[in-house]
């Protein structure tokens, strides 16, 4: 068989080594992973939601398992932009990482800020615009929610910079359709879905919220069958490439999203577990590909077949 | 990084009860280095329930194997308690910082039940360093008291309370010493450490304490595992688990 | 001690004697589980889903595990409400268990329809209206995810009978707050949530869907801490009593949903797992109440805690 | 019900591997009556991950015990197989009908690879009965082919193909058969039945096939396990596993 070829095509500039990306907020900044594997080999690392400012995030607790799931408040803790740019970004150039920021604001003004302060440098490949984020309480997941909103913060970042967006939707959004709609004509490139799914955890013991915002976001296997359906969904009425997420622990696992017409996907909780569980992602992929002597993964995208009647 | 962190699939050893409801877990793991107060992520079992790794002290390292004493306490521990020779886990380590233990300085131990895990380690340090390692050993009931046999064994100096027998716990001791010129290490219950934390500042001591908090990464990546410090926030994975008490904000 | 006091009011004359049910189509008609205990000793038993007519449900396969979970697509298979009540429901009087029937209908004429056979039948404490299945395609989730048609569902049903009245909520509803003001309008004497998620699974080797149907309903510990949440916030803008349902495995499980403001609980999956599983959480929930010293089950409903801030 | 339903926690007795992937497991569980072609739904772990239980056909009850054949296809069956002696699994059962076996009819059965599980009670049964019982087995590897040891010690007559050796599937085998006047009992991959199916409807005999499907409850309850009939769906944890064909509406 001919060589595979991996490569997917976010837009005609963006284009990935392979479809597995890993998730923001489940792999640092990147450099804590130098030690697993080679990080220039995942087909995108996105960074931990980027602020303006440097953020605290929230009072412990901030994280209780749940069966086959981890609920977090951790609330954006981050470095800020500046002080990621600085810091972190030269190292992940010089290890050739395929860097996406994720980026987040209490404010359209604060997205547009950061967005701009991201434009041009070198490095960054791409901005993810996280509108939905249940773990804060201003901005995030209200922008998530309401396509008019979400249109407005997505315009602003677009206006910002010239380069590729994803919007990162919230699996919690009255009508999906009408969401994809107002991103889309706000001009962005990609979407990628979903983020956490808001979700509580109760100590009987104490009668108290188990985590200090008492609501946070479940991820992991649990949330991976209502994720895949939303992927589904959104892939069957969006007209940018989707990007799906939603407890993908395995090479099985990213393919379902991959033929239910996601174009590539995101491992999350996935590299909390295994820190080497994208490199198994991306192989498993691979070997699947032989056997089914596919030689070209996007070939596979949307490739689900749907019963007659 | 000071140590070389890995992940490795490794062969459980041996699988021992200790008395109801602790185990000493033997695995055929060799790590490069390991500092005391050092700490693992065991992923116990294939499926994801339960997902996450857990996260337990380095009890000590000896010939082709690393020894962790470990509590059952709910449904990872006791799926680990079911473990025989043969089996496998995964172990991602060694993580944390440690206890920093110099030539120069004289050092107390203070152990609550298993935060004793850590000391044994501490112990053969200070031994090579050429000192008697002393421990404060606090347990509730007698039968845990068996515990410290391992450090009694290597000569330390060890004094006890034994809750349910005496009604005193291991601060009381502590509180009731002479103990200036030294640096507590502590480790056991929050509410101990923070009374530790307590007795050291009123006597003009430096103490450092292990802390537990829940961890999904135990690498520095979920930010999880968050103690407020003065400074903010700090990760226990990374920045600890041992910190200096005057760092600390405490939750009382 | 006292005496325990597990009774729990759903309304006046509605009173279970302790607050575990079991869930609509996870407990057959009741009388499958009677080699395994005494049914009369659940709350209540809510029976599978009945339509006017007998129902064929979905073509195989229906049910797929996942991670903690279940997705199932049966598709509501039932006997019809007509032999249900002649052929089924001596036996449970018989038995002396507290039966509530769950209906389901294509149009608001057929739920009417179905309430006026079951109104006044000896032996039905209670109906539970099903605005929220995912697995039909006509009625079902359609009328669960619009407040309008969920208002004439249950007045419909409000308008046919006098017994007391649950609608069952989807965890989907766009708008959960405005659908409860809808069916709380129209004269439910309860609301009970959630229902089973929507969500998928693919077959990657066949790459075609797992379900005859494409998409299912999740249930199973996977959906509890999404479930605990959605009840919590069901229950903070609820005047009616509120019935907490989702991935209750075990008697902490079940004080989670109660503590988090639910007058009573159901159990789903957990019966097909451990057929005596409802008689387990009913015990759990007594050594709690022994243990904390509370004598009275409804003390417990809503105690929860807020940090302050 | 014909049969009486448990639910009960069983220790393993053992749990051998018989070739690679397949292990026969004995388990300390003593049910009042079971008839051949009845299944359990074995519940294998305490956490959710697996979730439900998992159906395996009776192959062998003796004395203080039952046996299990199984292969390791998933998540279920692999924690199965690491199961040792004194491990603990919960099981539900008897389930489902079974195969009805009366004097005055003449019986053939045929089974594919771990097909052949019903066959050894049925066997036995025909033996009590006073008849000759006979197999057409066929297997995909040479290995497979121990499965039907244990009917040949009973002195059943034993046909066998072996795909990968010559090429054969056991309906061939079928095909070439004068087998009026048998009833045919056929277990084995969905294929498989179909074409036994045709053929025995071909030669104008009757056959009882018993099927596989997902199943949740194993009781009736979730209706998860449906299959298609003349009239409507019908359950296979109840109303199967062993159905009459001229009931089954077949997919293709
Ligand atoms: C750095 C570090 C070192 C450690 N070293 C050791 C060691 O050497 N030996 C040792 O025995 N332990 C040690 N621990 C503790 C150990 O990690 C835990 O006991 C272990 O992770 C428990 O896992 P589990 O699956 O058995 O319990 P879990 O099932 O995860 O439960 C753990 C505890 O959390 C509670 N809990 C779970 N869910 C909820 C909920 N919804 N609400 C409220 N409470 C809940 C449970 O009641 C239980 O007490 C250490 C911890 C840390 C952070
Ligand atoms: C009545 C009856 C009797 C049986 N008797 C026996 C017996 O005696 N011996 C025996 O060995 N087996 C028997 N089986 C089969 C046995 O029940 C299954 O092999 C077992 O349940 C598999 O469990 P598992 O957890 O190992 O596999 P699982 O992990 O549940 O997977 C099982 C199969 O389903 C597939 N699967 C899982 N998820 C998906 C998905 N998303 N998309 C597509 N496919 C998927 C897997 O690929 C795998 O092939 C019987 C089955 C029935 C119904
Ligand atoms: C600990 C943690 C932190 C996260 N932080 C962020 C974040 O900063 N920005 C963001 O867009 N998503 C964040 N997420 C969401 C993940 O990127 C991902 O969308 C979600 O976890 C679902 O994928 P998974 O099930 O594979 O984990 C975080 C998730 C986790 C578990
Ligand atoms: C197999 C199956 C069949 C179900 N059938 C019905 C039904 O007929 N009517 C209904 O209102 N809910 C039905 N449900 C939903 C359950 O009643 C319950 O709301 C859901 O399963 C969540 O609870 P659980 O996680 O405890 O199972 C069904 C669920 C399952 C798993
Ligand atoms: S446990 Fe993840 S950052 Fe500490
Ligand atoms: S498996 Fe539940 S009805 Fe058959």
């Amino acid at each position: 068989m001919e060589e595979l070829n991996t490569k997917v095509h976010i837009t005609p500039e963006f284009v990935l080594k392979n479809p597995v990306m890993v998730a923001s907020g489940t792999f640092g900044y990147g450099l804590e992973f130098t030690e697993f594997m080679n990080i220039s080999q995942i087909g995108a690392i996105v960074v931990k939601g980027l602020s303006l400012k440097p953020r605290a995030g929230n009072p412990p607790p901030r994280i209780i398992e749940t069966p086959a799931g981890l609920i977090n408040a951790i609330g954006l803790q981050n470095i800020g932009v500046e002080h990621f740019v600085k810091d972190k970004l030269p190292e992940l150039r010089r290890l050739g990482a395929t860097v996406v920021a994720n980026i987040f604001g209490e404010r359209v003004d604060e997205y547009r800020e950061v967005a701009r302060i991201l434009d041009g440098v070198e490095g960054i490949s791409a901005i993810e615009v996280n509108i939905s984020c249940p773990n804060v309480k201003k901005g995030g997941l209200k922008f998530g929610q309401d396509p008019a909103s979400a249109r407005e913060v997505v315009a602003a970042v677009r206006e910002a910079t010239g380069l590729p967006l994803i919007t990162k939707l919230s699996p919690d959004a009255p009508d999906l359709k009408a969401m994809i709609e107002a991103v889309e004509e706000a001009g962005t490139d990609a979407i990628s879905l979903v983020n956490t799914i808001p979700a509580m955890a109760i100590d009987v013991e104490k009668r108290r919220p188990v985590l200090s915002t008492v609501t946070g976001g479940l991820s992991g296997p649990a949330i991976k069958p209502i994720a895949l359906r939303l992927v589904w969904q959104a892939a069957s009425v969006a007209k940018v490439p989707v990007i799906g997420i939603g407890g993908i622990m395995n090479g099985r696992d990213a393919l379902e999203f991959i033929i239910a017409g996601a174009r590539a996907v995101q491992v999350g909780t996935l590299n909390l577990v295994e820190p080497r569980g994208a490199m198994k992602v991306i192989k498993e992929i691979e070997a699947y590909m032989r056997q089914h002597r596919i030689e070209n993964i996007e070939a596979l995208t949307g490739s689900l077949v749907l019963p007659e009647r | 990084m000071s140590t070389m962190r890995t992940t490795e699939s490794v062969e459980v050893l041996s699988n021992i009860a200790l008395f109801p409801g602790h185990y000493r877990i033997t695995l055929g793991w060799d790590p490069l280095t390991v500092k005391p107060g050092q700490f693992v992520m065991l992923r116990i079992s294939p499926t994801f329930d339960p997902l996450l790794r857990r996260p337990f002290g380095i009890y000590n390292i000896k010939e082709g194997g690393v020894e962790i004493l470990y509590r059952v306490v709910g449904k990872g521990t006791s799926l680990m308690s079911q473990l025989k020779r043969g089996d496998r886990v995964d172990v991602l380590g060694p993580l944390g910082n440690g206890f920093e233990l110099t030539e120069d300085k004289d050092y107390l131990m203070v152990a609550g039940g298993m935060g004793i895990v850590p000391f044994y380690m501490v112990a053969k340090e200070l031994l090579r360093m050429g000192k008697t390692p002393r421990l404060f050993f606090g347990v509730r009931k007698e039968e845990e008291l068996i515990l410290a046999d391992d450090l009694k064994g290597l000569g330390a100096e060890v004094e006890f309370t034994v809750q349910e027998r005496d009604g005193k716990v291991v601060t009381e001791l502590l509180e009731s010493k002479d103990i200036a010129g030294k640096h507590v290490l502590a480790c056991g219950p929050e509410g101990m450490l923070e009374k530790v934390a307590s007795i050291c500042e009123a006597k003009g001591v430096e103490s450092f304490v292990s802390l537990e908090t829940s961890m999904a990464c135990g690498m520095g990546v979920c930010m999880g595992c968050s103690v407020e410090t003065k400074e903010g926030y700090r990760l226990a994975c990374v920045d600890g688990p041992v910190f200096n008490v005057r760092e600390l904000k405490w939750k009382s």
